[in-house]
């Protein structure tokens, strides 16, 4: 095992180093950028990314990607939005449930249409991306959830904790971090992901069940992202029908492939998506900091990405060799 | 022994694929305490076979019973859970995972969400390695272990899953005779533990030092059972095939020209390191070895798929660059791949598409197709070649095996090559269309091409060519002119010399 | 049944979904219902550029009367207004215009009176931190029009007002609209100026979000917020002391105004003439002012705990 | 491992009678594709009178054009085996390069050829990343899809540029009643369709989407060809950017946003293979047209986006398992 760390180690190594490095370059030029504070700022930030991150990790690891993650996070907020604006008795943790509950079904249903119809992942969650969005503007009637009816306590828990005032939404994020770490570093099943992603053809033939796995890693894509949703409620104290949840998917994956995920499946560190997640939040808290106008954000998330994908070719060029000279 | 419970019955098992019947009721019994050799040529059905009593895949007729009840295998995994294990005929692994991992996974312990045990799975790594003599770290990934070492890692995993039949599908292919012998040793102590073991292999020396009886498969039908002693090589022989072997290996004798193509040194770090060998018109040169050794790699490089890094190639005494196939094919080089479905055909595409891929020149003077001239050339190569099929438009994936690489053949004769590289042109096809594939390579040797023959069958190559190169982990090992060529020779120049040394 | 030759008015929101919008079209609808015209309420799906456009060429191609729309782009829209208004459709921009190409439209209905909006902000953080220290502008994207005047008119005042003399504007901010990008300006605005006394926010979406930051610091005391917002998505930040005043008009009363004014003007009774006036119900007296911008009041409202509860929108 | 399963698969069956001639012209998808486009035309007629009108319809097909001409050539990319998410940011890149030159009174052919020149350099980008560095084209277009309109954004910022009146307006260029960018879309229908269906060149690319392995052992030069397609569809972009900024007669940095998925919805709806090796020119060209008349439609009849949304997030899915259906019956 130590020898599989040290050489799966070097990525994530390399994305803390980009990390440190970053920090120090923003420190030198805005000192302040060097608190707890602007800890405070970027852990703020990232919770909602994180959380969808790990789900993607997992479907990404399987050889599939889920495009409609920001869909389904906007459907879920939206119909547990709706609970909590035209039921404000039921008892509002229950929203928790809804909303994992419903993010879960759509993306079971991804899973589904991935499995028994046999089509590829990205054009059917390219799919659902539009529809779980049409959905949602027709299940709200395009109307949004304004802040009054967002259960207080839920909002509470993006701003402070008993724990050192620390708020819940962290915790929140980081215990699915650890879960997911356990979950695939510790158990059979997600053991079991690697390897479909690793052989999809090998998979069966070791008693891998593969449909039962692709459609879990889909349904707990969909479940974080429908935590993600009820977080948003809690985090922005709304839900938007056209908002909420638009372009999660590209942040989550820009963040998922600079972790060092491979985009073909089997190779991948929770610690890594994790750095990932962590360096865009940096990068989003500093640009302001900074003045740095937000329209270069946008430029600045695509050069990531494209220079994540050159850093991915070239730690691996060995992999890619030899997959070069299978397809050559 | 037939007294005894037969611990597989399979009754009456054929399996279809398509329209297709390649297993034909087929009756079986192993029993506790015996390896069990399987034999037949190519395509005659032992995969399948063993397929279907690993729970691969489900006979389209007929009954399994082991050890005397009726049982259905549903999934790969069932027939683990049941106590059988396949070694798969080409190493399935997982490239990202750890040995350990690719040992243990699959076993049907446990529960899915229960704990890896890390820690004693590498242990139990260990020690399955060091039984089998083979010296690689467990906890590295799978990827880059050559295909020896993936083989080991298999055969471990049979090893360890406890099963009480084993089947063992052609393990022997990419061993050394020491690794050989290691793994002998460990079947009969499995055997003498009164478990059953399936093995099957080509090479007949193998099968009398390890088997007590053997079946022999033609045509997806079982022809014989009987225990090893009773037959000569000539019986067997004559049961896989069906007729003598002398009937279709002959060689024309052709008039040998100059040097058609030259090859000085040719190395890729990783692949082959110095290769030099000339191939003359009119010639056919074999080049034999052990899977793995890099022939294909030197094909390759030699038609610019994946040049070499240094080293020259001659075209007919000049030096000449091929950085693309479309370069070797401009010079009069063509190749016909040793992976017919992935580097040969287009699948869905039609025959005539198919044969005229490699002259768009012919097919298309400006650029612009012109039907009538491609259907023409199509139509001609169908009829010398003798392709049998429904319609020219027909996609080629509907074709036979051996009709499609009549086809591929074909293309490359469209090109008027000099110099044709083969690679492995009769895997995979029938006896039939075999004999008529040598007669074809025959022909085109007198027609004073230049042939590069690449075969891991030696009666082949013995038969066919005027000289045999061998490679051994990516070197040219030997030169043999016909006279002096065996069995023999060729074996011990295949045989790698490093991984012996170090082995032993 | 409507009479056949009813009025045909259509409003085109920037996108669906869009909570102003929501008390703006009830406006429209009140004012249609009372009129005895036919209503309808379209918009795309996202604000971007060119979304509104098939939806304009859709009501010409229905044979609207009148299309009053919030524009998505200053200028991108002039081609097909100018083919609406060749068919006889009357062409309004509600709530923000497009500056610049004002001859591509009819008139304009904005809630209030621009020019002075800069003032009235200036003056609200004034009073909240005693006319004196630092203030902040939190802003939505660099280049929306409406709030780059105000964001102009507040700068002015600043400097020709002794009366803030003491204040002193230390930063302009964009968090393009977006609740994560405003946060994490209004984030960087605490960090950069430690003794900031007060924000500015004069859009809906950044008000929410500062009020947000704020809140969750635990700093109302120290940092007062102010702008524009809406009073439903304010109105918990200033239960909680969060906010104490912020500013904005009704939209509900532009719907209603630029309901009255279309069909005057298509039945000839009023007059689309820089300085005609004409009669509202509940507003009053309404005068066309240059540039044939119409304004539904005369100043800003003010919330604060007192009254934000006599709000629905 | 899969080659070894296909490879038996081959070796195992006999050939198989022809099918019948009817069966290989009706059961394709470009006829599933014409079937709903004719169905789509009565719905969008019954749900509104306001309709069927021809130059209402041709009015409409200008604001897609730009997209579905980008999809004609997105359909060779996927056709090849390949995908290109990045040509809408694109369009708005090189349209607003080229806006930003002629406002900064660059001679406007000079600020023309840097918009062309920019969509073709941002296609040699992707070409390189794809067929250079063998990096999954997806990905590198979600990448560059980013990036271009990023850059997009911080050349213009979040405003519009003019650009000068003579440039405006070439959807009301009619030729014989029909507006320039419909031309321009029919005609290239016409070109690709022949360069695909009759020529070397087309017939290349199918074989690569086919099976790129094989088609470079038969002396095929996939990554020429393939990197011939990226400059292509760069510089096809390019010049629907700029035919864009004529139609709006100002630029922004969010031209065109969104406008990845109707070029992809366009090519999948005339039944191209996701996977390559299938589709054809005529598929999509019926596509975008049943795309325009669907959303033309549920606009006319003041139907929410929402169902616009809905319907075109369904009809994707529906399409390409239909496309898949046809295709594993037509193999068998
Ligand atoms: N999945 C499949 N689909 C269709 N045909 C198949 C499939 N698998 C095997 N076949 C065909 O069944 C026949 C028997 O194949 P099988 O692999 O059992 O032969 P074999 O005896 O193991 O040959 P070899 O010695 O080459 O391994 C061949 O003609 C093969 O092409
Ligand atoms: N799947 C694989 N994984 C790792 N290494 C491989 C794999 N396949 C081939 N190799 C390596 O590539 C080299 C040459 O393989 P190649 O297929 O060219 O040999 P070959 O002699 O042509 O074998 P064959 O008899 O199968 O045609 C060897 O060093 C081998 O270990
Ligand atoms: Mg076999
Ligand atoms: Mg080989």
């Amino acid at each position: 095992m130590t020898t599989i760390r040290s050489i799966l180690g070097r990525r994530e190594a390399g994305i803390f180093v980009m990390i440190v490095l970053f920090a120090i370059a923003v420190g030198i030029a805005k000192p302040q950028f060097l608190t707890l504070n602007s800890l405070r700022i970027v852990l703020l930030l990232v919770p909602l990314i994180l959380i969808g991150a790990m789900g993607q990790m997992l479907v990404i690891l399987a050889r599939h990607v889920d495009l409609s993650i920001g869909s389904v996070l906007g459907f879920s907020a939206m119909v547990t939005g709706m609970m909590f604006r035209y039921h404000p008795e039921i008892w509002w943790p229950l929203g928790f449930l809804l909303s994992v509950g419903i993010g879960a079904g759509l993306g079971l249903l991804n899973g589904v249409l991935v499995t028994v119809f046999r089509l590829p992942a990205i054009i059917v969650t390219l799919g659902t991306l539009n529809l779980y969005r049409g959905l949602t503007y027709i299940v709200s009637d395009a109307r949004q959830i304004d802040r009054q009816y967002v259960p207080s306590a839920l909002k509470a828990m993006s701003q402070t904790s008993p724990i050192f005032g620390i708020p819940w939404i962290i915790f929140i994020s980081f215990a699915v971090v650890f879960a997911t770490w356990w979950f695939l570093m510790h158990t059979r099943l997600g053991r079991q992901i690697y390897a479909l992603g690793s052989n999809p053809v090998a998979a069966p033939l070791r008693g891998i069940d593969v449909t039962g796995v692709t459609l879990l890693v889909f349904t707990i894509s969909g479940a974080l992202s429908g935590l993600a949703g009820i977080l948003y409620a809690s985090r922005w104290g709304f839900v938007n029908p056209s908002n909420t949840g638009a372009g999660f998917e590209f942040q989550v994956i820009a963040a998922v492939v600079i972790g060092g995920v491979s985009i073909n499946g089997g190779v991948g560190t929770v610690l890594g998506t994790f750095f990932g997640v962590i360096l865009l939040g940096c990068v989003a808290a500093a640009l302001p900091l900074l003045g740095i106008a937000g329209t270069t954000q946008n430029a600045i998330y695509g050069a990531v990405i494209i220079v994540a994908l050159l850093i991915d070719r070239t730690v691996r060029r060995q992999g890619v060799k030899s997959l070069a000279r299978a397809r050559a | 022994m037939p007294d005894a419970v037969p611990l597989i019955a399979a009754r009456g098992i054929s399996k279809q694929f398509a329209a297709i019947e390649v297993l034909r009721d087929v009756d079986l019994d192993l029993f506790p305490g015996e390896i069990h050799a399987l034999l037949g040529e190519n395509g005659a059905g032992k995969s399948t076979f063993a397929k279907i009593l690993a729970g691969v895949h489900r006979p389209s007729r007929g009954t399994l019973a082991l050890a005397g009840e009726p049982i259905e295998l549903a999934s790969p995994h069932a027939a683990q859970r049941r106590g059988i294990t396949l070694i798969h005929q080409e190493p399935i692994s997982f490239p990202d995972l750890s040995v350990a991992e690719n040992l243990v996974l699959g076993r049907g312990d446990g529960s899915l969400l229960g704990r890896v045990p890390w820690a004693e799975m590498t242990r139990e790594a260990r020690r399955l390695m060091d039984l089998l003599g083979v010296r690689i770290d467990v906890t590295l990934p799978m990827r880059g272990l050559s295909i020896a070492d993936q083989q080991m890692v298999e055969i471990a995993r049979a090893l360890a899953s406890d099963s009480r039949l084993i089947i063992m599908d052609e393990p022997t292919a990419p061993l050394t005779p020491k690794e050989v012998e290691t793994l002998f040793t460990i079947a009969r102590r499995l055997r003498d533990e009164g478990r059953t073991i399936i093995f099957i292999s080509h090479r007949l020396e193998e099968v009398r030092a390890l088997c007590d009886r053997v079946t022999i498969f033609r045509d997806g039908a079982r022809i014989e059972t009987a225990p090893i002693e009773a037959l000569s090589d000539a019986d067997i022989i004559r049961l896989m095939i069906g007729r003598p072997l002398k009937e279709y290996m002959h060689k024309e004798k052709a008039t040998i020209g100059a040097v058609a193509l030259a090859v000085e040194n040719l190395s890729l770090p990783g692949y082959f390191s110095d290769i030099s060998f000339e191939v003359r018109a009119g010639e056919i040169v074999g080049l034999g070895g052990l899977v793995g050794a890099g022939r294909t790699d030197v094909a390759r490089a030699i038609f610019g798929i994946a040049p070499a890094e240094s080293g020259r190639v001659l075209v007919e005494g000049r030096p000449v660059t091929i950085a693309e196939p479309s370069d070797a094919i401009a010079l009069g080089l063509a190749f016909v791949p040793e992976d017919r479905a992935v580097a040969g055909i287009f699948r869905s595409l039609s025959v005539e598409q198919n044969i005229s891929a490699a002259v768009p020149a012919k097919i298309a003077p400006g650029g612009v197709i012109r039907r009538s001239v491609e259907r023409a050339l199509a139509m001609d190569a169908v009829k010398r070649l003798r392709i049998r099929l429904a319609s020219l438009r027909q996609p080629i994936g509907e074709l036979s095996g051996g009709n499609q690489q009549k086809a591929i053949l074909a293309r490359w004769l469209l090109t008027d090559p000099k110099v044709l590289i083969l690679d492995e042109p009769t895997r995979g096809i029938d006896i039939g269309v075999k004999a008529e594939f040598y007669d074809m390579i025959g022909e085109l040797a007198a027609s004073g091409r230049a042939i590069l023959l690449i075969s891991s069958e030696l009666p082949e190559l013995l038969a066919l060519c005027d000289r045999i190169l061998v490679m051994a982990e990516g070197r040219l090992t030997a030169d043999i002119p016909r006279a002096e060529a065996s069995q023999e020779v060729v074996m011990s120049a295949a045989v790698p010399r490093v991984r012996e040394a170090a082995a032993a | 049944a409507m009479a056949q030759d009813a009025l045909k008015m259509v409003f085109i929101g920037k996108n669906t979904g869009n909570p102003y919008f929501d008390s703006l079209t009830n406006g429209f609808v009140e004012g249609c219902k009372a009129l005895g015209c036919e209503f309808e309420f379209v918009a795309p799906a996202t604000a971007e550029a060119t979304s509104q456009i098939p939806f304009i060429e859709a009501q010409i191609q229905r044979g609207v009367d009148v299309i009053a729309i919030s524009p998505n782009s200053p200028d991108a829209l002039n081609q097909v207004f100018d083919d609406a208004r060749s068919k006889g459709i009357l062409v309004l921009t509600v709530n923000g215009d497009i500056t610049g190409n004002e001859s591509h439209r009819d008139a304009t209905i904005l809630p209030t009176n621009f020019d002075n909006v800069g003032k009235d902000q200036v003056e609200m953080v004034g009073s909240l931190i005693g006319y004196e220290g630092e203030i902040a502008i939190l802003s939505a994207t660099t280049e929306a029009p409406d709030q780059n005047k105000w964001i102009e008119g507040m700068k002015a005042t600043l400097a020709s007002d002794a009366k803030y003399a003491k204040m002193k504007l230390v930063a302009t901010v964009y968090g393009d609209d977006q609740p994560e990008k405003s946060t994490t300006e209004m984030e960087a605005l605490l960090s950069n100026y430690p003794d900031l006394k007060g924000v500015i926010a004069p859009t809906t979406v950044g008000i929410a979000a500062a009020a947000q930051v704020v809140q969750s610091r635990g700093i109302a005391e120290q940092v007062k917020v102010t702008g524009l917002g809406l009073p439903s998505e304010m109105r918990d930040f200033v239960k909680d002391g969060t906010v104490t005043a912020f500013q904005l008009w009704s939209p509900y009363n532009e719907g209603w105004l630029a309901a009255h004014f279309a069909k005057g003007v298509k039945e000839g009774t009023i007059k689309n003439e820089v300085g005609s006036t004409f009669e509202v119900p509940d507003l009053g007296t309404i005068t066309i002012n240059p540039g044939n911008s119409i304004n539904t009041q005369a100043a800003l409202t003010t919330f604060n705990a007192g009254n934000i509860d006599d709000f629905n929108f | 491992m899969t080659t070894v399963e296909r490879r038996s698969v081959a070796a195992g069956r006999e050939s198989a009678p022809p099918r019948p001639l009817w069966h290989t012209v009706l059961v394709r998808p470009e006829t599933m594709t014409l079937v709903l486009l004719v169905v789509a035309v009565f719905a969008a007629s019954a749900l509104s009178p306001y309709f069927l009108d021809l130059s209402y319809i041709l009015r409409s097909f200008t604001l897609s054009a730009e997209f579905a001409i980008v999809a004609l050539v997105l359909t060779m990319i996927i056709i090849a085996g390949e995908i290109d998410l990045s040509p809408a940011a694109n369009m708005a890149l090189s349209a607003c390069l080229f806006a930003y030159a002629q406002a900064a009174g660059v001679p406007m052919p000079l600020a023309i050829l840097i918009g062309l020149g920019a969509g073709v350099l941002m296609g040699v980008l992707n070409g390189l990343m794809v067929i250079g560095l063998q990096l999954p084209s997806i990905i590198v277009t979600i990448g560059t899809m980013i990036f271009y309109r990023g850059v997009a954004q911080v050349i213009a910022g979040d405003k519009s540029i003019r650009v000068p009146d003579w440039f405006i307006g070439i959807n009301n260029v009619f030729i014989v009643g029909v507006p320039v960018p419909v031309v321009v879309f029919i005609v290239l229908s016409i070109v690709l369709g022949l360069v695909l269906g009759v020529t070397v060149f087309g017939r290349q690319i199918y074989q690569i989407g086919t099976n790129e392995i094989a088609a470079r052992h038969a002396g095929i030069r996939s990554r020429r060809i393939k990197m011939i397609l990226f400059i292509l569809i760069g510089f096809v972009s390019a010049a629907a950017g700029l035919m864009t900024a004529s139609r709006l007669g100002s630029v922004r940095y969010d031209l065109g946003l969104g406008g990845e998925l109707q070029m992809v919805l366009m090519a999948m709806l005339g039944g191209t293979y996701i996977f390559g090796g299938r589709g054809t020119i005529l598929g999509t060209f019926l596509a975008a047209w049943l795309l325009v008349i669907v959303s033309t439609g549920m606009t006319v009849a003041n139907l929410l986006p929402a169902t616009q949304l809905t319907v075109l997030g369904i009809l994707l899915i529906v399409s390409i398992i239909a496309t898949n259906a046809i295709y594993s019956r037509a193999q068998r």
